[in-house]
């Protein structure tokens, strides 16, 4: 039981937090923010330069070679800056599962690539109401050495630069893992509107070619794989909220400390001291869930069900801090001149992506009805 | 004891449903969600017109001041049923300003104003919240000096919603600047034009998308007669507006249509794994629980118009209904979006937005009525004094 | 929409809550508690004297002949001091249901007796995770003029005092309503330990006999007439928490005015207030969904999904207000030599009998599936 | 990072749930659950003195004190198994009171006692509590003044639990009664025998069944070396005996088997309209909250106990620990209370109770440890002001 951190990983944290810090100000994020595209492709280069794109991508790959807990401690600070920069659907649910399933050959095109910075591949993970990569709708059919893929995936971030897209699809009773082009025939784009700005496309596929160098697993063994990625992108998910929700909290908790309102700091009425307690709490019970899943996960360990209890805490707790944040800033919190409101609005993504708390209390529930989550 | 409408208040919602029914055509209603509920674009004007000529606008006028007259109880179904509609009526300028301006502005602005605003044809921004006195209303800083026979108007507002569409500024000022004098006594309220000279607004974009404004005052001039009322009385003002404000503050109306939508929705759409979205049980809890607190606040809302009705509303009533309501639109917009999926942080704008995107807006604004209209903590503070009898908090 | 009282309502309102407060005595209670039984026959035999036990009996069978309305206005009074009475048993469960479907030889037999005081019924509407009487696991079957009914009932109050218990059975398809005879062959009751000290039973049914005179009815209109009795009884159960509630806020923001911690009453500390505020808010919301699903069963009007929400309320408000009682009131709200502990049992009591919110929220949740639970 | 514990630590969590699983007979079980959970009946001496003899007492003391100088985390495992196992373990007397009286109580008394605990032969009543001194503990009002070499000791205290079966109280009482002096520095501990002349013991029966007591202290005489630690620093003992008490106030185990013990009773038992309880999905909603609760409550309290071996437990992460667990076990107690049904609120002693009444008894004892312990309210001030940096509220 060892809840520390050791050196590489307050390291890889403490480079994040420096470089993300300097480069997120209010000022550069709203330049961001009136670009076509929410992206920061110059911090995008400079985490890559730092190595931090490569975190947990091996030597050959052009990474540092470390594990998913370092990678998730550079995200929690991508969070805590809401920075924007696709680590999520780029590094974990594209790359890890990369590096992870894909051939040597496949490896070796892509990731030293996206380890510096030169290359953006994606995720496809979604499709209407199935959150659940490992059950698709999209099917698959073999072409020779290649396959035809037809289906639709919504809220695929950055699809429209990624030179691949990751994508799952049904092969009869089995599920594969394909790499898609985006540029195939047979793939049409169009740009969704995501709530907290991400570049979100919807992927419509039809009869669209993955060739055989881009197929990376068909088989029994793909619905395993499918949730494998699942559950690191969820996590991956988590890790951030972490730091969007601890930001927020202490945002608010300054914030309150300045602002006076009947002569005194708002900070000193105990309704607003004890609404700030709850959010500390909350975001304890989200850290500490989440760095059980990342630790589990890290260790390839099964953890099914801490996967679903860390994102329903990543949820309930997005929501509450996200609530209570802007309340209590009052008319600041939603004042675009003030950094604020692009926590509420990731706060919102995180909650939703992949599985809202009330969808997965209900997955869990069958879990308990199976036998198979019993407390320890 | 009958809970339950009389024939006559359910012949007024029928009648008021069909009307806005046809008064919302598509094309309105596209105008409205593009300038997200607040109004201002060439059809508003149009149906503002058309409310005015039915005579809908100042439905809680006494007849004398050329309204209609409606109890509270029928000027709440009224508010209900527009809510329900989506039409951004102002309500500000013409159930809670504008009476109130009927009854206490100068016979000169009284003869200019009322007829526009009944006529649909005017809309008012209120200045009350400075960047230092929200909840703490009474610090505000903005003054309001004499001189000859001119107000010269100093400071700054915050929040002015709707001044960018407003013709005049109902504006909160302090005129009395002996420091022995209470703070209450010491504030007056003012029409400001939005054309005078010093007079300045710009935009505040916020999280919601609707936009509101600074406004700034730099020596702006205005004739003796723009005061309201008395001078330094002008808290009493305030209050009575913010008393009739709350009608219209938390009403179950829109979002007993968003439930129904919502429900109609996961009724009707199927899921990729067979069946329809409404058969998970998970989906059957959240409305459920929507369900069962829209009740309580739809009874709230019509005990509280009853209330209003017989002139005897207690304030901690009026304090639970804004906290109970305003903190049930934040869970509630949860419950329903959960239903939604990934598809319901969709902008309204985008391929695949379900219900025109309402959900991903609507949860966007759900803190502006927590924390304004009198912070819910203020409003936790009135019901225990009120309500409980309990001692004042030292501060 | 007329939210206020006539005058009778009034005057009941004012008369149930004189004898009540009179009589409700700490001491008295502590008395009523050291007793087998939790019953004050004594209140009991002075609220029938005062015409209280038949206000909504009509003249003819020994009451005041006022409505559901007036009744639950005495029922709210009864739980704001959580008196030791049975009303909602003997008088609305087995009463006005008895008033409703019974032969009028059955109301003559019954009725004035009951309204006098001096006769106890009841009715035994929970059999085993089952808390609704029109679907029961219990059989009757027909054998001659009488029926013979096999079965268990469960959380029967005062089984052993009644003169007969109203009880449900499945017959054949339909549902059939009977007095059980609880000294009759083949019935056998079981005191069972409540966690508010009701006297509760288990009654056991074998091939126990119903004669002709006590057969209620039988029938396809039996399924509707038992959720008639269900409804009925859960509403009143409602109307007795609005009084626990409404009570034990009361006297938790009086006792906060009075206790002194740190130099001052814990009532001016911002937490404790806005902890009261809102048990107020709740109550209120309790009081409101109560008093629409009584004026709507007053005038015998379809209510279902009404009774429903209003019972989810009384589960919501009592566990929540229970609990900020008796934590505000700290040591105190538990020590049985105060009152506060008794609003606590009856909190609870009236939270799980006849439906829990969860159960009641799913099945309010199959009525909005089914098309059948539309927002005004 | 590694969140999971050593094969060391498992091998501890084994031997511990097999000793007690045997420990625990169904006898010593009903006697436990007659008296409610508060031991001191014969089959609890009989297991004590088994507890003793094989070195279970005193887990977390010292080794040159007897102990077996288990670190935090190993010391928690060890709570967390009793707990599971559901033994009234005396933990406030042997790992809390214990081991300070260990190193501050005089040579005399220190030879006397520490071996009588650590054989399981003795058990200790706190008192602190007075009516009037809850919360604010320094304002009590129980006094000792020396008279010669005794120490004569005049007051009452509240909510001295186990004083019943105690042998000695371990009594804080006022001995600086100049006004100048500041309140945590006027406040002595005292070891007082139960029977000692002019103290008494009443019992306080409360809403959980618990007994505790008053206690009165009525010119009662004790010698000077009953004084524990320095003479007016009686604070520090209370805040270094209360901050071992919280390793023991929130635990998981015993919450684990609960809930795996409900998830049992729900997968096994049939429904009268078919299936099985746990097929009902609000059935499984409500298990899934409760489990995703307990999660968190599991690792934020070995967060704690491995933060605690280490030596820096920030105050904060304390009291969000106290918050969140009390907070959580009144949730827990309702979401599996309701799968039971009516027959969740049966008696233990009832015909049809289930899960041997548990969740009936639990239900009524919850809100203890919400005011008790340190109110949680003083717990959010706590963490406002030490985990967010927040000003100290104006009282």
């Amino acid at each position: 039981m060892d809840f520390s951190f050791n050196e590489t990983q307050l390291e890889v944290q403490k480079l994040a937090n420096q470089i993300l810090t300097d480069q997120t100000s209010n000022e550069r994020q709203n330049q961001i923010d009136e670009q076509e595209d929410r992206f920061d492709e110059q911090l995008w280069g400079q985490l890559a330069e730092a190595g931090l794109l490569g975190t947990a991508f091996s030597e050959e790959n052009g990474g540092m070679g470390f594990g998913f807990t370092e990678l998730c401690l550079f995200i929690e600070e991508v969070g805590r800056r809401v920075a924007a920069v696709p680590v999520v659907p780029v590094i974990v649910s594209a790359g890890l599962s990369i590096q992870k399933f894909g051939s040597s050959e496949q490896q070796q095109r892509l990731l030293p690539a996206v380890a510096a910075g030169n290359m953006i591949i994606t995720a496809g993970l979604s499709e209407a109401l199935a959150e659940c990569p490992s059950a698709p709708a999209s099917t698959a059919v073999k072409d020779g050495d290649a396959y035809k893929l037809t289906g639709t995936k919504i809220a695929v971030p950055f699809a429209h630069k990624a030179e691949r897209i990751l994508v799952t699809a049904k092969v009869g009773d089995d599920v594969g893992i394909f790499l898609l082009d985006p540029k195939a025939a047979g793939v049409e784009l169009t740009r969704q509107v995501s709530t907290s700005h991400e570049p979100w496309f919807e992927v419509e596929m039809t009869n669209a070619v993955v060739e055989a160098g881009d197929v990376i697993l068909v088989g029994s063994e793909g619905v395993a794989a499918a949730q494998w990625i699942a559950q690191r992108s969820v996590v991956a998910l988590c890790a951030m909220q972490v730091g969007v929700a601890d930001e927020s909290t202490k945002i608010t908790a300054a914030f309150t400390c300045e602002r006076e309102q009947f002569g005194q700091p708002i900070g000193a009425f105990q309704a607003v001291q004890h609404r700030a307690a709850d959010c500390f709490i909350d975001v304890q019970c989200l850290r500490l869930t989440t760095y059980q899943a990342v630790s589990m996960l890290d260790g390839e360990r099964e953890a099914t069900n801490e996967v679903l209890m860390a994102k329903i805490w990543a949820g309930d707790t997005g929501h509450r801090v996200s609530y209570a944040a802007q309340h209590l800033h009052g008319g600041t919190g939603i004042d675009k001149d003030y950094h604020l409101w692009r926590y509420s609005l990731w706060s919102r993504h995180l909650e939703m992506y992949l599985g809202s708390s009330a969808m997965l209390l209900a997955e869990l529930g069958k879990q308990i009805a199976a036998g198979n989550a019993y407390a320890e | 004891m009958k809970i339950e409408f009389t024939p006559e208040q359910e012949a007024l919602r029928k009648e008021l449903r069909v009307y806005f029914d046809k008064l919302m055509t598509p094309e309105l209603q596209e105008e409205v969600a593009a300038a997200i509920g607040e109004g201002g674009g060439p059809l508003f004007w149009q149906a503002m017109d058309k409310l005015g000529q039915d005579g809908w606008i100042g439905v809680g006028w006494a007849k004398e001041m050329g309204g209609r007259g409606l109890t509270d109880i029928e000027q709440f179904i009224f508010v209900e049923e527009v809510m329900r509609a989506g039409f951004p009526f102002p309500f500000l300028t013409t159930e809670s300003v504008g009476p109130i301006l009927a009854e206490h502005a100068s016979a000169r602005l009284k003869a200019e104003l009322v007829p526009k605003i009944l006529g649909g044809k005017m809309i008012m921004g209120i200045g009350y919240s400075e960047p230092s006195a929200g909840t703490d209303l009474m610090s505000l800083k903005t003054t309001a000096k004499k001189e000859g026979d001119e107000w010269v108007i100093n400071g700054q507002k915050m929040w002015t919603s709707l001044a960018h569409h407003a013709e005049w500024i109902w504006l909160a000022c302090k005129t009395n600047f002996d420091p022995e004098v209470k703070k209450h006594s010491s504030i007056s309220i003012f029409l400001v034009p939005t054309n005078s000279e010093g007079y300045s607004c710009s935009p505040v974009h916020t999280l919601g998308d609707v936009r509101t404004n600074a406004t700034y005052y730099d020596n702006v001039r205005v004739p003796a007669d723009h005061l309201v009322g008395e001078l330094d009385m002008g808290m009493m003002l305030i209050f009575s507006q913010l008393n009739r404000e709350r009608l219209s503050l938390v009403n179950s109306g829109a979002f007993a249509a968003l439930f129904n939508q919502v429900t109609d929705w996961a009724r009707e759409t199927d899921l990729p794994s067979g069946g329809k979205v409404i058969d998970q049980p998970w989906v059957q809890m959240n409305l459920a629980k929507s369900r069962t607190g829209l009740e309580a606040l739809r009874l709230i809302c019509y005990r509280q118009a009853s209330e209003m009705t017989k002139g005897n509303l207690p304030m901690e009533d009026a304090s639970a209904a804004k906290v109970y309501g305003t903190e049930f639109f934040v869970e509630l917009y949860r419950h329903l979006g959960e239903i939604l999926g990934v598809a319901g942080v969709l902008h309204r704008t985008s391929k695949g937005a379900v219900l025109k995107g309402r959900l991903e807006q609507l949860y966007r604004t759900a803190s502006i009525i927590t924390f304004g209209g009198g912070t819910n903590e203020l409003q936790r503070d009135l019901i225990a004094r009120g309500g409980l009898s309990m001692p004042r908090a030292k501060r």
